[in-house]
């Protein structure tokens, strides 16, 4: 019954997505520095580091659970990529809908959370703290976003969506949906931790927030399911709103479309504290939300 | 201030409630002839009970129910203020002596007073008044002996085995009528051994209303006088 | 007697045997034993409830001229399970936790209490047996604390008293007190209309309170935290899990009896019924307002209080929605709720009886001290957020996919928040609780006495069967609700969406495996204490055990400190007061001694008199 | 709203009730309430026994000379014996009480007397 | 044996009371057992009776003096009276054995013959078939309870004592107008014959009459304004005295007053005299239940909550309808046990303790357990928790009231009822887990009293069909009139 066809597009999905996902963070890094008018590191940098940082002799841990945490975040990432439709690979797609993805999306978030916590620092408490607080910040749009797209479109399943917006356009051009674009695009920043909310790992005040005492191959895991995830947040969104591809070099231009709103709004804003965060998700995205729901209904 | 405003409103309020008393009085027509069972008792009263004097007929046969539940009332009254006012030891608080027309008056009266007193509730079937006023004026003899000398005082431990001894009598009575005629407090003298039925209107008539009257009228007595005596005395502190 | 009287009073008669003998081992085995007892009978009747010709099982007895009529249906059966689930991980949980026989007794009455509302089919029964329940569980509180006992007493009896009005109300009109008249009696009257509008609404107003202060909605729900602190901790895992349910069940009821009436009476708007609008909104206020409640709490009970109030709401919610798929979810939530919050209550029952602790700031550190308690914490919270292969997310998933496709958009969007709110609350605790510095006082923690591990394993345990098989129970309840999602054992198809948890469950394990084989190839690791962490390699004294434990949420209080200046709490508080001081007035003005004014109210009744006469 | 036109005993009976209702209701001094209440007694006794007589008819007492139809109505008569008594019976009790309460209290004025209120 | 020696019901009290003068001399002890003894052999009779009565199903009439009524009077024994007067029975009984440990204030012959008269008294009040031999025996309970409230000689005794006379005075006085007036309109004083006469009478004059009869006992029945001498001398009287108030006094004026309600139930103004009587009920409930929240007093807060259940019972007669008479005589039933029950625990713990304060309650739990138990038991029951007595009737009550259309009133009773709650349980946490002490010997008698009347309350809170049925057919003994005039042998007589 086990068809192997299927298993081995998934293992090749897997590698690709974690390839392309380096590339991404590569692109993002690169065009922050350009737009800071400085040349910035080659767009396949993370993988060199991410090799060096797999190559360290010797790694520290603080226990079970502090090396359990960066394995469950890669294993959800992964988990929750073969579940989104990319581009005519089907994958799992069919047994999921778009609920069961949002959650597999946020699923990582408990791993690092898990790490993080475990390992005794206070500045990865804090962390872990500003974490949580943008995820509960930015829920209620992100819900709003998805229900809209929902009612809009009537199904939760991706592969639905999908072929729905190839007959009938992509979501954006439905003037309802555009708000629920925004909307979503402004939690996008939040979910990839980005300028505006990137409270969670703020460089400048606790070096990397969460992730402060990992090195070594922990650190290595947690960079390949930043990359896993970026790669699979930006089909996500393209599946969603930028109806989806009928094959991957489609869906990579529109990931990088997708990835470049999001490097130009977080190079221009300065960083949100999180109880400023707080009150600006819940202000103006939650009312474009509502307003978008309300039209869909 | 108050109180002036206090009494306007009592006097409104009670001139609205005799308002409504007299609108419902209006309905009961005075003078008119209201009798329903009336009628039976003054018809029958000579043959079933023997008794000339409708009203004790009543008060002692027809409804002797009432008059047990009378002379308890009256029993606990006197048990009563002698519970409320017992002291260990009490003595009379009279300081003066009464006057010489007062104190030799009372030695010429008080055995006429108790006589009369006697008299009236022997013929209780026969005459108006009964056990109670004859009780009455017996205590108004020991009252005029209260409060003719300071030092006089009634046997109330004979007084109050008295008033027990006769309540007993009263429900004896009564039980005797249950065990001969069945019922309680049945007439049994007049119905079923039937004395005294050729002499109505005489002493020997009217059925058991006279031995009921006569402990009636003991009981009345010691117990009024009972009363004036455990008012009539202070608490002694040792 | 048949089995249905002796499963409901085993546990009666069991706590009195325990509470009369009072010796330490007997009474113990006797209080399991009487939580055993309507496991085994309910057991026994799967096969005739839920077997291919299903028939339903009643037993009727006249009490004081009431015909009481108990009866086993597929909906009274679901419920019963889960209560008698938890009742018997509750009496495990007690066995190690409890001291005295007055707290095995009035558990096992609240036992009774509860089976007695699932089982009994007419009003007189059901209110008799919820007021047992309430007494019951109110003397547990009494035991501890009285204000907040009186507290609870107060609200649950004024919701029992709507309750009794709104039932008498019924008796009048239909002249009947069982379930199926009434019933009947409604379903006709619906067309008919004899009960007029505002009667029926009044009393759907009157079931709202009875139902909502004993499920906990909002304004009624100022009673949870304190009662759910100040008792037995393993005794609060049978309160919340089960006792909330009795709530959940009325509004069923609701639905049940008088349904058609209430549509017909409260009419439809925006093509959701009113009625059940009304209690969606209620669920879904519930959810938000408990869970920020939640997350702002210091206290270890309360924190559990809140979330559970906050879960209950997702039921109200569930049942609210009104579609046959609303009602598989709400009540698939109730078999999720009971089982893992009456887990977490288990852990927390440990964690207070091993430490004597209940305060965030006093824990830390303590997964290496109970590693089991701590991995059955790791297994509710999992469930509790919602993490796919458990059961949480499976009744969470079947909401939202009620919620959205019954067109009620922002009672959705209640229900992300909710869910936010929750995985806040639940990682705050997993750090608090069991990462980070240990205080020096915790060090000779030992791991929790067996019974309670029992206990936590028994309700472990479904939580993962359930969550990664949830067609078992969707096909269950598909019995009497017309089966709306289809699929089989491990994977739910609903119209508009599927969610096939086995296959999520084999994804993880594959993503797990690969990360896994990433991590074994990376070099070996060295162990380090987590104490020398940022001190680099200096022993973090006492006085430097950074962590944060206190007031971990401290912006979110920030961000809505507009909202937290009112509090339910204080307003009932000076209701009370307000009521005890018109109870004094009352008395000082009326008996105030003096008899002239006794004599002037003789008069002004005899005025009353005469001027009702005159007129 | 006409004035009810009832017999001069009748309004006698009625105004000796109420002029005993205003002394308990008006009067400071115990004693006085007192004497009110059995003022009231007996103007109810006066009213049982107006009710009873019926005008021209003598007295229910049977000797030679009076016919049956001639004879008063009995039973306000009896009824009133048993109430007089009862009216003393509460009278005695009430003044006895009052002695207890004035050795105690030591003042008989209603107001002061409210030891036991609320 | 035949029906007329329940007249000894009167009888017997009547001459054991007036036989203790004879026996003053033996000393306290002797006169206690002597009271003992008249009450068990009362109990007796009432039992037969009750027995009789229940097995025959008719009542039985006793005609006084032998004559028919209306000529003499007669007492209509049918089923609430018997039940009732068994109830009287045995409540004096137990407060007998009471009195050995709570009465030590010194005229005990005079006490010994107050208290049998105080029975006699009720009893006459619930037997009569004759409204003015109601009344003679209503003075007969006052003048008793005037007398016993005033007992214990204190100022508050003799202020409380004084309080009931002077209320007590002008209700009786009023209740003498009220019989004058139906005399003066039917001709008769037979309770019977006035039903059937009621019909045909002038208006105004029954409209009068039924109110100023219903107004003075309801002067005894404790209904809301008229009640305020009612905390007062519960507080006052000696503790076995409170508990008889509480039992049956009371509930002798409110089963009058039912009576004469429905005897007259053909008047015209009827149904408005109810709607009065409801709202004075519901009242009466609610202003009690209040005033006993902040009571530092524990026996005047069990008193306010007898007046508030006595409220209840006098709503469910109000009711006007079969199913809350039934209601209500079960209410009354429950509450005599539960009242007796707590009065006797609370004037126990007052005899031992020194005083009835709130302070010497807490921890009573370890000082008198069992008493502790008996009144836990008392409140938890008078709360209407299920698995109690009182649950049953209350339910039957609120059923019985929203049936007749008093959704309001249900409404303040049901809150009245939650008040009772709260200061109930306060009172339950104060005795079991609030201060400390050490444990004091309880006397076998009263444990023994305790301990039955507990497991009794508890018997019928289990099953209560028996007693159901019971106050089932005392219910329509006082509802059915017709069925009561039928019982009483009138003679034709009028003119």
């Amino acid at each position: 019954m086990f068809d192997w066809k299927l298993a081995l597009e998934a293992i090749g999905m897997v590698i690709y997505a974690t390839f392309m996902g380096f590339i991404f963070m590569g692109i993002e890094r690169k065009a922050m520095a350009r737009i800071q008018r400085r040349i910035g590191p080659p767009i396949y940098q993370p993988i060199i580091d991410t090799l060096k940082l797999l190559g360290k002799k010797e790694s520290v841990s603080h226990g079970l659970i502090y090396d359990f945490g960066p394995v469950f975040a890669l294993g959800a990432s992964i988990t929750a990529l073969l579940f989104i439709p990319i581009a005519n690979f089907q994958l799992f797609s069919s047994n999921a809908d778009l609920i069961v993805v949002a959650y597999l999306l946020e699923v990582p978030m408990l791993g690092i959370m898990l790490g993080a916590m475990s390992s005794g620092n206070p500045y990865s408490a804090l962390g872990v703290q500003r974490g949580l607080l943008t995820m509960v910040a930015m829920q209620l749009p992100y819900g709003l976003a998805l229900i809209a797209l929902i009612q809009h479109w009537g199904t939760f399943k991706l592969s639905n969506i999908v072929a729905l917006q190839q007959v009938h356009g992509w979501s954006i051009t439905v003037p309802a949906l555009l708000l629920a674009f925004i909307v979503f695009d402004i939690v996008f920043q939040a979910l990839l931790g980005l300028e505006p909310f990137d409270i969670v790992s703020a460089p400048a005040e606790i070096s990397m927030g969460p992730m402060v005492e990992y090195g070594g191959k922990h650190a290595a895991l947690l960079f390949t399911q930043h990359a896993v995830q970026l790669f699979a947040e930006t089909a996500f969104f393209a599946v969603l709103f930028l109806g989806g591809a009928s094959n991957l070099l489609e869906l990579l231009v529109k990931q990088i479309a997708v990835l470049f709103i999001a490097i130009f709004v977080a190079s221009i804003y300065p960083r949100f504290t999180i109880d400023q965060a707080a009150k600006f998700f819940w202000k103006w995205p939650t009312i474009i939300g509502i307003i978008a729901v309300l039209l869909t209904m | 201030m108050v109180s002036v405003l206090k009494r306007s409103l009592a006097i409104i309020t009670l001139l609205i409630i005799g308002y409504w008393l007299a609108q419902g009085l209006a309905g009961v027509p005075f003078g008119q002839d209201k009798m329903l069972v009336g009628h039976y008792y003054l018809d029958h009263v000579k043959e079933q009970t023997g008794a000339v004097n409708a009203v004790t007929a009543i008060v002692v046969n027809y409804r002797g129910f009432d008059t047990l539940g009378e002379v308890t009332v009256l029993f606990i009254a006197s048990t009563g203020v002698g519970a409320l006012l017992w002291e260990r030891k009490k003595r009379r608080t009279a300081k003066t002596e009464g006057s010489i027309v007062l104190t030799t008056g009372t030695r010429l009266l008080v055995p006429f007073v108790m006589l009369f007193g006697a008299y009236i509730f022997i013929h209780g079937h026969l005459t108006p008044g009964g056990g109670f006023p004859g009780g009455a004026t017996i205590a108004t003899a020991f009252l005029l002996l209260y409060m003719a000398f300071t030092m006089y005082e009634i046997p109330h431990k004979a007084f109050e085995k008295t008033e027990g001894l006769v309540g007993m009598g009263y429900v004896i009575v009564g039980l005797i009528g249950l065990a001969i005629g069945g019922y309680f407090l049945f007439d049994w003298i007049w119905q079923t051994w039937g004395w005294g039925h050729d002499n109505i209107g005489r002493l020997f008539s009217g059925g058991f209303i006279p031995i009921i009257y006569i402990l009636i009228g003991l009981k009345v007595g010691t117990e009024l006088s009972g009363i004036i005596d455990n008012m009539l005395k202070e608490g002694v502190k040792e | 007697m048949n089995e249905l009287m002796i499963m409901l009073f085993a546990p009666l008669v069991a706590g009195f045997i325990a509470w009369a003998l009072d010796v330490r081992g007997i009474r113990e085995a006797v209080g399991v034993l009487g939580t055993l007892v309507p496991l085994g009978v309910l057991a026994k009747y799967y096969s005739t409830i839920a077997g291919s010709n299903p028939e339903v099982v009643t037993q009727t007895i006249t009490v004081g001229g009431f015909k009481l009529i108990f009866q086993l249906n597929t909906i009274s059966w679901y419920f019963a399970t889960i209560a008698s689930l938890i009742g018997v991980a509750m009496a495990f949980g007690m066995v190690s936790t409890s001291r005295s026989s007055y707290e095995w007794l009035f558990a096992l009455m609240s036992y009774t209490g509860v089976l007695g509302v699932f089982l009994s089919g007419d009003f007189v029964g059901f209110f008799l047996f919820w007021e047992l329940m309430t007494f019951a569980s109110f003397m547990m509180v009494l035991k501890r604390s009285r204000h907040e006992s009186l507290k609870y007493f107060v609200l649950s009896v004024i919701g029992a008293y709507a309750m009794l009005i709104a039932i008498g109300i019924l008796y009048a009109k239909i002249g009947a007190l069982d379930f199926g008249t009434i019933r009947q009696a409604l379903y006709m009257d619906a067309m008919l209309g004899s009960i007029s509008k505002s009667l029926t609404a009044l009393v759907f107003l009157l079931f709202l309170t009875a139902f909502g202060v004993k499920a906990g909605a909002v304004p009624l729900h100022v009673w949870a935290p304190g009662a759910y602190s100040e008792v037995d901790q393993s005794y609060t895992a049978f309160f919340s899990g089960a006792l909330s349910k009795a709530g959940a069940y009325g509004f069923l009821l609701l639905y049940i009896l008088m349904g058609a009436k209430l549509v017909a009476a409260l009419g439809i708007w925006h093509n959701h019924m009113v009625f059940s609008y009304i209690i969606a909104w209620l669920g879904a206020i519930t959810v938000v307002v408990a869970g920020f409640l939640a997350v702002l709490q210091e206290d270890i009970r309360k924190l559990f209080a809140y979330s559970s109030v906050s879960q209950v709401g997702y039921i109200l919610l569930g049942l609210g929605i009104g579609t046959p798929l609303g009602f598989t979810g709400a009540l698939f939530h109730v078999l999720s709720h009971a089982v893992f919050k009456g887990l977490f209550w288990l852990v927390v029952a440990a964690l207070v009886l091993r430490t004597g602790k209940t305060r965030f700031e006093d824990f830390g550190g303590l997964a290496e001290k109970m590693p089991i308690t701590f991995a059955m914490s790791l297994i509710a919270v999992l469930s509790l957020a919602g993490i796919p292969p458990m059961a949480g997310f499976a009744s969470k998933w079947l909401i939202y996919e009620a919620a959205i496709s019954a067109h009620m958009p922002l009672v959705a969007g209640a229900i992300f928040l909710g869910s936010a709110l929750a995985f806040a609350y639940v990682v705050r605790f997993l750090y608090a609780v069991w990462f980070g510095q240990r205080p020096s006082d915790l060090e000779d923690v030992k791991e929790a006495p067996l019974p309670l591990l029992i206990g936590m394993a028994i309700l472990a345990i479904p939580n993962i069967v359930f969550g990664v098989a949830p067609g078992l129970v969707t096909e269950y309840l598909g019995k009497f609700l017309g089966n709306p999602v289809g699929g089989n054992y491990y994977k739910l198809v609903t119209p508009t969406g599927t969610y096939n948890a086995l296959l999520v469950a084999v994804l993880l394990v594959f993503g797990l495996a690969i990360a896994g084989l990433i991590f074994i190839y990376g070099a070996k690791t060295r162990r380090i204490p987590v104490t020398n962490t940022y001190q680099s390699g200096n022993p973090v004294t006492e006085d430097y055990n950074l962590s944060m434990r206190r007031n971990f949420y401290r912006p979110l209080a920030e961000a809505l400190d507009f909202w937290l200046k009112y509090s339910w709490d204080r307003f009932y508080e000076r209701l009370a007061g307000i009521a005890e001081d018109f109870a004094d007035f009352l008395r000082e003005g009326f008996y105030n001694g003096n008899v002239q004014s006794y004599a002037w109210y003789l008069a002004v009744v005899l005025l009353i008199l005469a001027l009702w006469g005159v007129l | 709203m006409s004035v009810p036109n009832i017999s001069a005993f009748y309004f006698g009976a009625i105004s000796l009730i109420l002029i005993g209702l205003y002394a308990v209701l008006v009067k400071k001094n115990i004693l006085k309430m007192l004497i009110g209440l059995s003022i009231m007694e007996t103007g109810v006794n006066l009213l049982l026994i107006s009710i009873g007589y019926i005008s021209g008819k003598s007295a229910p007492i049977l000797s030679e000379g009076i016919e049956p139809n001639q004879a008063v109505d009995p039973i306000p008569q009896a009824l009133v014996l048993t109430a007089i008594v009862i009216g003393v019976a509460t009278t005695a009790m009430t003044l006895s009480a009052a002695i207890v309460l004035y050795k105690h209290y030591g003042t008989l004025n209603v107001e002061e007397i409210r030891r036991l209120r609320g | 044996m035949n029906g007329q020696y329940a007249s000894l019901l009167i009888a017997l009290p009547l001459l054991g009371a007036f036989f203790v003068p004879l026996i003053k001399g033996l000393g306290k002890k002797a006169i206690k057992t002597y009271v003992l003894i008249i009450t068990a052999i009362q109990t007796g009779i009432a039992a037969w009776v009750f027995q009789q009565v229940y097995s025959t199903g008719k009542p039985i009439i006793v005609m006084a003096g032998g004559w028919r009524p209306p000529i003499g009077i007669n007492l209509y024994i049918g089923h609430f009276a018997a039940l009732f007067v068994l109830i009287v029975a045995i409540a004096s009984f137990l407060m007998a054995v009471f009195n050995f440990k709570a009465i030590d204030v010194e005229p005990i012959d005079k006490y010994a013959m107050l208290f049998l008269l105080l029975m006699l008294g009720a009893t006459g009040m619930i037997a009569t078939g004759d409204i003015f031999n109601l009344f003679v025996f209503m003075e007969i309970t006052s003048i008793t309870a005037y007398a016993l409230t005033a007992y214990n000689k204190t100022g508050e005794a003799a202020e409380a004592s004084l309080k009931y006379m002077i209320l007590g005075g002008i209700g009786s006085s009023f209740f003498l107008i009220g019989v004058a007036l139906i005399y003066g309109a039917t001709g008769t004083l037979n309770m019977a014959q006035i039903a059937q006469l009621a019909g045909n009478i002038d208006p105004t004059v029954a409209q009068v009459g039924l109110a100023l009869i219903v107004f003075g006992l309801a002067v005894e029945a404790e209904l809301f304004p008229l009640n305020a001498w009612a905390p007062d001398a519960y507080q006052a009287a000696p503790h076995p005295i409170t508990a008889m108030f509480s039992a049956f006094v009371v509930k002798a004026g409110l089963y009058a007053m039912a009576r004469i309600l429905y005897l007259m139930s053909s008047v015209g103004t009827w149904h408005n005299v109810l709607k009065l009587l409801v709202v004075m009920a519901t009242l009466t409930v609610v202003v009690a239940e209040f005033s006993a929240l902040r009571q530092r007093n524990v026996k005047r807060m069990i008193a306010y909550s007898s007046i508030s259940q006595v409220g209840l019972i006098a709503l469910a007669f109000a009711l006007g309808t079969q199913a809350g008479v039934d209601a209500g005589v079960f209410q009354m039933i429950n509450h005599a046990i539960i009242k007796a029950l707590l009065f006797l625990g609370v004037g126990y713990v007052a005899v031992q303790l020194g005083g009835a304060d709130i302070e010497n309650f807490h921890g009573l739990g370890r000082k008198m357990p069992v008493t502790a138990f008996g009144i836990t038991v008392g409140a938890m029951a008078a709360v209407g928790i299920p698995l109690f007595n009182i649950f049953w009737s209350k339910l039957r009550i609120i059923l019985a009231t929203v049936e007749a259309g008093y959704t309001w009133a249900a409404f303040l009773v049901l809150a009245a009822s939650v008040v009772e709650a709260v200061y109930y349980f306060r009172l339950i946490h104060a005795i079991w887990f609030e201060g400390e002490g050490e444990r004091i010997s309880e006397s076998i008698p009263l444990v023994a009293i305790v301990v039955a009347l507990v497991i009794l309350v508890v018997a019928i809170g289990i099953y209560p069909n028996y007693l159901w049925s019971v106050s089932q057919k005392a219910g329509s003994d006082i509802f059915n009139v017709a069925q009561y005039i039928k019982n009483v042998p009138l003679m034709g007589v009028g003119a």
